[in-house]
């Protein structure tokens, strides 16, 4: 299984491009984890993840062709 | 009244702000028409200038959020006929306008607080980031 | 800034609107535009429907209370950095507007506040008159 | 001495004229007065009087060439 994996605002900038595919991760927690090793200081910035362009609260299970999305606070206007 | 529009690439344009209005204030039960346009400011940051700010978006999530939005206003304010929300994308220079919102209702108290409460809704709900970029081509996300 | 213009004959046009935004959101440091607009209405009153509003002013005291109601705003709003104040005189067809308001300001909140203020201004101080045309070419002084 | 006595909104339709003339007229109470013999019902009618387009309360002595001015309420926007 595979999910596309969507950066916007500062973390597409931290994380080299606004869109990378990640393979074999069955959770937001695990793909949290890979990110993290990806993107030096993650865990200190402020954002959401949505999948599916709905914003999720805790760790959620993915399936094969979901969007997950790194979102920064809102910052429109 | 549903606007198709709500993404437009660099500044919305004054004669962009006349036109919205024409086309929402159809009709002749609007009697009242409340408009609201943020524009860029030069605003000073540690010494450096804002010569214009770089609008990205999530343009699947934000049409969802365009349409969420209109739904809480119409929901909250019976007298409104037509909400329009325009945001830009891409560049947009200090003194342009990068974010309009069009509010029509019968009367004027529920225009002026449904344009209101829009704005306020889109600072908070539209996927919309901003990078700003001084005049010396440094940069900082806010 | 000064906005000589404060009365139209006739309708205010949509393109009137973007061109007013245009003239007065100049420079970089005006964040936030609002604008009202207030539109004629077609109101049924007692099986008579409304075709237009004929406006009538006192000219020489409506300068004098325009210049009155915006010394008041830009006492009031200290982010506020223009305000127009632009009504018809003579008939406006139902469907048109009749009275513009634009305000810019620094930051929206003073922006949209000072629009409101303003609006309730012109109601109480212009010394302006309305006489609704009905579609059967009776009339009635509101 | 004379005044200018200017007329607005359903004013202007009841005295048959936007503006008139008054001679002889040394305030505002004595004006009223003939004013009300022109116009049925004056006294019946919600408005104010201006003299040289400042709103006026009570009384007000008049001048030769003064600007008097009958206004229903305002009705704008």
């Amino acid at each position: 299984m595979s999910v596309r994996v969507l950066f916007f605002g500062f973390l597409a900038e931290r994380a080299g491009a606004p869109e990378k595919r990640y393979e074999a991760v069955t959770d937001t927690n695990a793909l949290e984890a890979m990110v993290a090793g990806e993107i030096e200081g993650l865990q200190e910035y402020s954002y959401i993840v949505s999948v599916n362009r709905q914003a999720i609260r805790g760790n959620t299970p993915l399936n094969d062709g979901d969007e997950v999305a790194f979102l920064p606070p809102f910052a429109g206007g | 009244m549903s606007r198709e529009r709500y993404l437009v690439q660099g500044a919305v344009t004054h004669a962009m702000i006349g036109e919205t209005v024409g086309a929402d204030a159809t009709g002749d039960t609007a009697g009242a028409i409340s408009v609201f346009a943020g524009q860029v400011r030069a605003d000073v940051f540690d010494g450096r200038t804002v010569a214009a700010i770089e609008y990205s978006s999530y343009e699947a999530m934000l049409k969802e959020a365009v349409a969420g939005i209109r739904e809480v206003i119409f929901n909250a304010f019976s007298d409104v006929k037509t909400v329009t929300i325009i945001h830009s994308t891409g560049v947009v220079k200090a003194g342009e306008i990068s974010l309009l919102v069009v509010v029509t209702a019968g009367h004027r108290d529920q225009a002026m607080r449904a344009c209101t409460h829009t704005v306020e809704l889109v600072k908070e709900k539209l996927p919309v980031w901003k990078k700003e970029i001084f005049e010396d081509e440094s940069h900082r996300w806010v």
